[in-house]
């Protein structure tokens, strides 16, 4: 389990010195005086180009020392970008959306994952479709939660059915598939990779994906203005790095597995009523059913619009925001050129 | 000793004040998102306490309270009583509290969830578990101070075990009790609030704050913050010192004006 | 012999203090039996022993003729420490046994202010102990065991912090109490009068280690003077005993 | 009373052997991945237990502990003692207290992230807020069980107030102080748990067991809980108990054998 | 007048309770003052009002002629309830008051074994009280008050829990270290010999509220012999103040 560290403050982890010799070779290193950057993430697959540039010494690669910082949730998260604790982060789009309508001074300068959620079910619990929600229990995340946002605003629409209709109940994803599991809900939805560790270890279907019917910019990377205003250069020097994590995640996934696995399995398997699973297979399927993408396309920012009204009708936004005033894509635009 | 209610009074406002104005000092230094000032928060709890979601939310809380709350206090009392007469009982109590005291009580909201399902009682268990412990070690320790004489006087006088307890441990340990049962009632809050944060329950002080915290809404968390911190006093202030001044109030009679 | 109370050669020690070696001592049913003898000599330790307290390292403790194994209403000690229970009032205290043996709250306040009157403490019922004056608790506490009855009342100094004359009328009152009531008593006193006073027999102890250095009958009869010539000779002769041992 | 040593460690071993069996029989109805396993946990364990990260990790938390603790329980017996000798501090304290100790501890982190940076502070701070109240409560109800002639006496023979504190106050409360350094102990051990959770730091035993459950690692879950419970059951028994039977060992003299 | 200890008009009430009425009592520089009276009169107050730690409703206390406003070491009280602390020795309870004067600890070690030696307590320095016998507590009681030194000395029944021998030999003991020190000594005691046997200045108290029925010089030579007949006419004296008292 050696790789814990290479999240924490005590240094690289030991995949890191090893692995930047053989990163995914786009773009050379780069000249100039080091930068250091302290970088917020989650323990969550949808944030693995922030953990594979680390462990794939990426951020090394770019001239960067980066200490990832671990947060249980977005919401603490962007505390400590807003208070200057933290240069960036990648983390949900609505939890800038949120408080950059509170007056902070945010900026989503990149792109990261496409929104995953899946709809876990019970094999016996019957349902088939979301219709099928109706009068059962479903546990998601917390209200105000992009899982929330979305479930409501989209998932829930779609079907037609409302909040009422269904009987929520909202956990942590992990204690939302172990609910799952001892039958306590009728169906849960969770993001990676709880939503691989359900199938592995329980007796569930799958019945719903929202990347697959309504992809949505979910994951960014998340700075403060003034940031960009005292030195830019790193930020652009991180999303670099990142778009290298991601080119390694969507083109080699089984190495891009291997890196991540300990950040998400202990075990060498895991187990299940259906047999073992090899933990690094397990992670593997986890990548792949995601969609990583470092740029943020002008169907993604209406996304981001459709997303603010449904955060307005949900009253989670006193009142609708410009989405363009929270972006700053001048990297992405010189990334594009260069492609 | 004469009362001086006034003084009393005074004290607990200069207390109040001593943390507005933290607040309020704190507040000119960081912007108004993170920390939001006294008025500004004060006009949201205008808004927040007339919202009957809220009301009902602090309803929700107290009744997770005042089960799990009380619940606590028996049983430590009981169990630390008993463990004052049976020694081996006191150690064996003492080792499963030193263990289990340790561990966040929302640690065990998962196996709840699962045994129990969602709903009220996760929450007011997680309460029990996290006031039993002060509770029971401070009655326990309690009973360890008890007079031999006071014991022997019962005993001679053909106490039986129960009565031993009752009439001569219970009365003796009493400011233990008392300490025991303030001590616990802060915890009793944390864990509420902890607790509704991550049940699964969508109602009570502890899921507004969390919610608030979770849109960005920092007058709203604050509003919960106060109002929790307003009730818990109201209630130790109102109800437990009331209780330990009529209960020990042997203590307090006259004479030794001097001092 | 069976009745009453008895230590057979017993020795009792604590650490390395030997503080009993080899008392031998007897009081039959109905006696009054007076126990006289330097400050820490073990006096205190015997009513403990008798009352189930304290167990002896050698020897046997009875009543009517059977080891003692622990406390019992039947006999009541009066503690040398007062002892009263800070949380509880004056009548509080004194109910207290009665209490314990289930007696009915009526028959309790009667009984209960009864012997308060007796002792000098009407209208102090709701009085806690630190209210009262040092000789009003050590009454109390005497109050507190009188009014439970027992067989064997054992009271240790029981009226050190008495004045004279309120000793006087305690004595008197003792007396009335235990006169054709059968009960066995056993007192520990440093006042040589009251011990010969109240005494059937008086055991005049050694200093630590304490053993019984003289057991004397005192058949004066009742109700005694306590300018009798014969009070006064044994008076002398207790004296006598107490200061070769000192 | 004699001293029975090896039933002290029997009832000790008892209340260990309690909780496993719990454990054990909750394992056999629970799915393995909810709830592992004794024997698979003790595998992990053992891999863990080889593991340097975790072991600094749990020296880290250590740290944490050994500053956060100690500091709260020595600005709590002060301010208490203090609190005992004057009275409008008492009840400003008391105010203090019931108002702040409701609040969940963590629910500060997010300021002192902002005030003091990541690293050890804030959770050093959060350990201190948490375990200062019982501490602090249990010394101030303490203060009011102190003999009125107790104080007397010092007074009488010239005792100036410190004197009346450290030598009257302070070795009558001692009993107190104990039982709130015990509650407190429990208290810090929460804290550092939680607040390793929430304060960015990448290290400790509160960060392994969250980290653990986010992903779903319920033998590592398991695994941080023991080490959590045996530690502070260790450090308990060992430091607090052992310094109780010293401080308090007039108590424990020859005498009373019947008892 | 100035010198000793007086207390002018007091009276003083607890609650409901008047305690004492218009008590006027004065014993000069140097005396030995003796007060005797029955049980709750307010004895112990009046000590209690002259250490400084309760204050008269009417009336003055004075100290030197000097409104006494506190307790202060001048004048040591020795309790009617030993009060030793339970969480001393004996040897760190008697050492009290010295530590507490800052007295180094080498001087301290000696001047404790010294007045434990006295009151027959040596060897027994490192028992805890609860350790100890009621007449052993006692004195360890009177010893934490000696070794202080002080100019006045307040006793509340010191020796109540005596034996008659040792009473003696710590009431010689008392003398001997009042004789020729100047201090001004004030002891409540029962034992109507004992206070004829001590007092310069005796003051006979009334059942509460409490006033001073009658104030004796004992104008007796010293040292006193207890037989001498005018001790013992002043003892019927005193009993007969006291029995009409009752
Ligand atoms: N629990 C104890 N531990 C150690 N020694 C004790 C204990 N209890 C009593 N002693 C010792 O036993 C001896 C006798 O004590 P006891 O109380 O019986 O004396 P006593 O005859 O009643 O004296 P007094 O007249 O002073 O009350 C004393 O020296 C005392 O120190
Ligand atoms: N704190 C108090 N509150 C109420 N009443 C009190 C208080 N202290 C003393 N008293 C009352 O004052 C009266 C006199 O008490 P005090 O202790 O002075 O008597 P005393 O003369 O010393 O008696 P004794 O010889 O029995 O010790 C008693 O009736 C007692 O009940
Ligand atoms: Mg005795
Ligand atoms: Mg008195």
């Amino acid at each position: 389990g050696g790789a814990r560290t290479s999240g924490g403050a005590s240094g690289p982890g030991p995949a890191g010195g090893s692995a930047s010799a053989q990163g995914s070779g786009a773009g050379a290193p780069v000249p100039g005086p080091r930068r250091s950057l302290k970088i917020g993430y989650l323990n969550v697959m949808d944030d693995a180009p922030a953990m594979l540039a680390k462990d794939a010494g990426l951020y090394e690669k770019y001239g960067l020392d980066v200490e990832l910082v671990l947060f249980e949730s977005g919401t603490d998260l962007i505390k400590a970008i807003v208070g200057g604790q933290l240069q960036a982060g990648v983390l949900g789009f609505t939890n800038a959306v949120t408080w950059a309508a509170k007056g902070a001074d945010l900026k989503v300068v990149g792109g990261a994952q496409v929104g995953y959620h899946s709809l876990v079910v019970r094999k016996d619990s019957g349902i088939k479709t979301v219709q099928d929600l109706k009068g059962k229990r479903l546990a998601s995340q917390k209200q105000g939660s992009t899982a929330d946002i979305v479930l409501n605003g989209v998932v829930f629409r779609q079907a037609g059915l409302s909040r009422q209709d269904v009987q929520m109940v909202y956990v942590e994803p992990a204690a939302a598939i172990q609910s799952l599991a001892a039958g306590q809900v009728d169906a849960a939805l969770v993001f990676e990779p709880y939503e691989q560790i359900a199938r592995a270890t329980g007796n569930v279907d799958v019945i719903y994906e929202i990347g697959k019917v309504w992809p949505f910019p979910c994951m960014v990377v998340i700075t403060s203005g003034k940031q960009l205003a005292t030195d830019r250069e790193a930020v652009d020097r991180l999303l670099d790095a990142q778009k290298d994590a991601i080119a390694m995640l969507e083109t080699q996934p089984d190495e891009a597995a291997r890196y991540l696995v300990k950040r998400f399995v202990q075990d060498e398997e895991v187990r299940g009523p259906s047999g073992s699973v090899k933990a690094v297979d397990l992670v593997r399927k986890a990548i792949e059913t995601q969609t990583f993408r470092w740029e943020i396309s002008d169907q993604d920012i209406r996304r981001m619009e459709e997303i603010v009204d449904i955060m307005v009708s949900q009253g989670l936004l006193e009142r609708k925001i410009d989405v363009k005033t929270i972006l700053d894509l001048s990297w992405q635009q010189r990334a594009e050129k260069k492609v | 000793m004469t009362r001086r209610p006034w003084r009393d009074k005074l004290a607990y406002v200069a207390a109040i004040a001593t943390l507005l104005l933290i607040w309020q000092i704190a507040a000119l230094f960081l912007p108004s998102f993170l920390l939001p000032s006294i008025p500004q928060t004060a006009a949201r709890a205008v808004r927040l306490l007339g919202d009957p979601t809220f009301l009902g939310g602090i309803r929700d809380s107290f009744l997770r309270l005042g089960i799990g709350y009380p619940l606590a206090c028996l049983l430590g009392a009981a169990l630390g009583l008993a463990g004052g007469l049976f020694r081996p009982l006191a150690l064996y109590l003492r080792g499963l509290i030193s263990i289990l005291q340790s561990v966040p009580p929302i640690t065990w909201v998962p196996f709840l969830l699962i045994l129990l399902g969602f709903g009220n009682a996760p929450v007011i268990i997680v309460i029990t578990i996290a006031s039993f412990f002060p509770m029971a070690l401070a009655v326990l320790n309690g009973t360890e101070g008890v007079s031999r004489t006071h014991v022997e006087v019962a005993r001679v006088m053909g106490a039986s075990r129960w009565q031993l307890l009752t009439k001569v441990y219970a009365p003796e340990t009493l400011p233990a009790v008392i300490t025991g049962a303030q001590v616990a009632f802060g915890n009793a809050w944390r864990s509420l609030i902890a607790g509704e944060m991550v049940a699964g329950v969508s109602s009570g002080l502890g899921w507004s704050i969390s919610y608030a915290g979770e849109v960005a809404d920092m007058a709203g968390v604050l509003v919960g913050i106060v109002v929790v911190g307003a009730a818990a006093a109201a209630i130790d202030s109102l109800v437990l010192e009331q209780l330990k001044r009529r209960l020990l109030h042997w203590r307090n009679g006259a004479g030794g004006d001097a001092a | 012999m069976t009745g009453g109370i008895a230590l057979e050669g017993v020795s009792k020690r604590f650490g390395d203090l030997q503080v009993l070696t080899d008392v031998n001592l007897q009081v039959a049913e109905g006696q009054f039996g007076v126990i006289v003898g330097p400050s820490g000599c073990g006096k205190s330790t015997i009513l403990r022993m008798l009352a189930g307290l304290e167990r002896p390292d050698a020897g046997r403790v009875l009543k009517d003729g059977k080891p003692v194994t622990g406390p019992g209403p039947d006999r009541i000690l009066i503690f040398q420490e007062h002892a009263l229970y800070p949380w509880r009032t004056v009548a509080g205290n004194v109910a207290f046994g009665l209490e314990l043996a289930g007696v009915r709250p009526a028959d309790r306040a009667a009984r209960v202010a009864d012997v308060l009157a007796r002792v000098g403490l009407g209208g102090f019922e709701r009085y806690y102990p630190h209210q009262l004056s040092g000789g009003m608790r050590q009454r109390a506490a005497i109050a507190r065991a009188l009014v439970m009855d027992p067989e064997v009342l054992l009271l240790d100094e029981p009226y050190g912090a008495l004045d004279a004359m309120t000793r006087l009328t305690m004595q008197n009152e003792l007396l009335r109490l235990w006169q054709g009531s059968g009960k066995t008593m056993l007192m520990v006193t440093h006042d040589i009068e009251e011990a010969i006073y109240l005494a059937d027999r008086l055991f005049v102890m050694s200093p630590r280690p304490g053993r019984v250095l003289r057991q004397i009958e005192v058949e004066l009869p009742r109700p005694r003077s306590r300018t009798d010539a014969r009070m006064v000779r044994l008076r002398e002769e207790v004296l006598g005993l107490l200061q070769i041992a000192a």
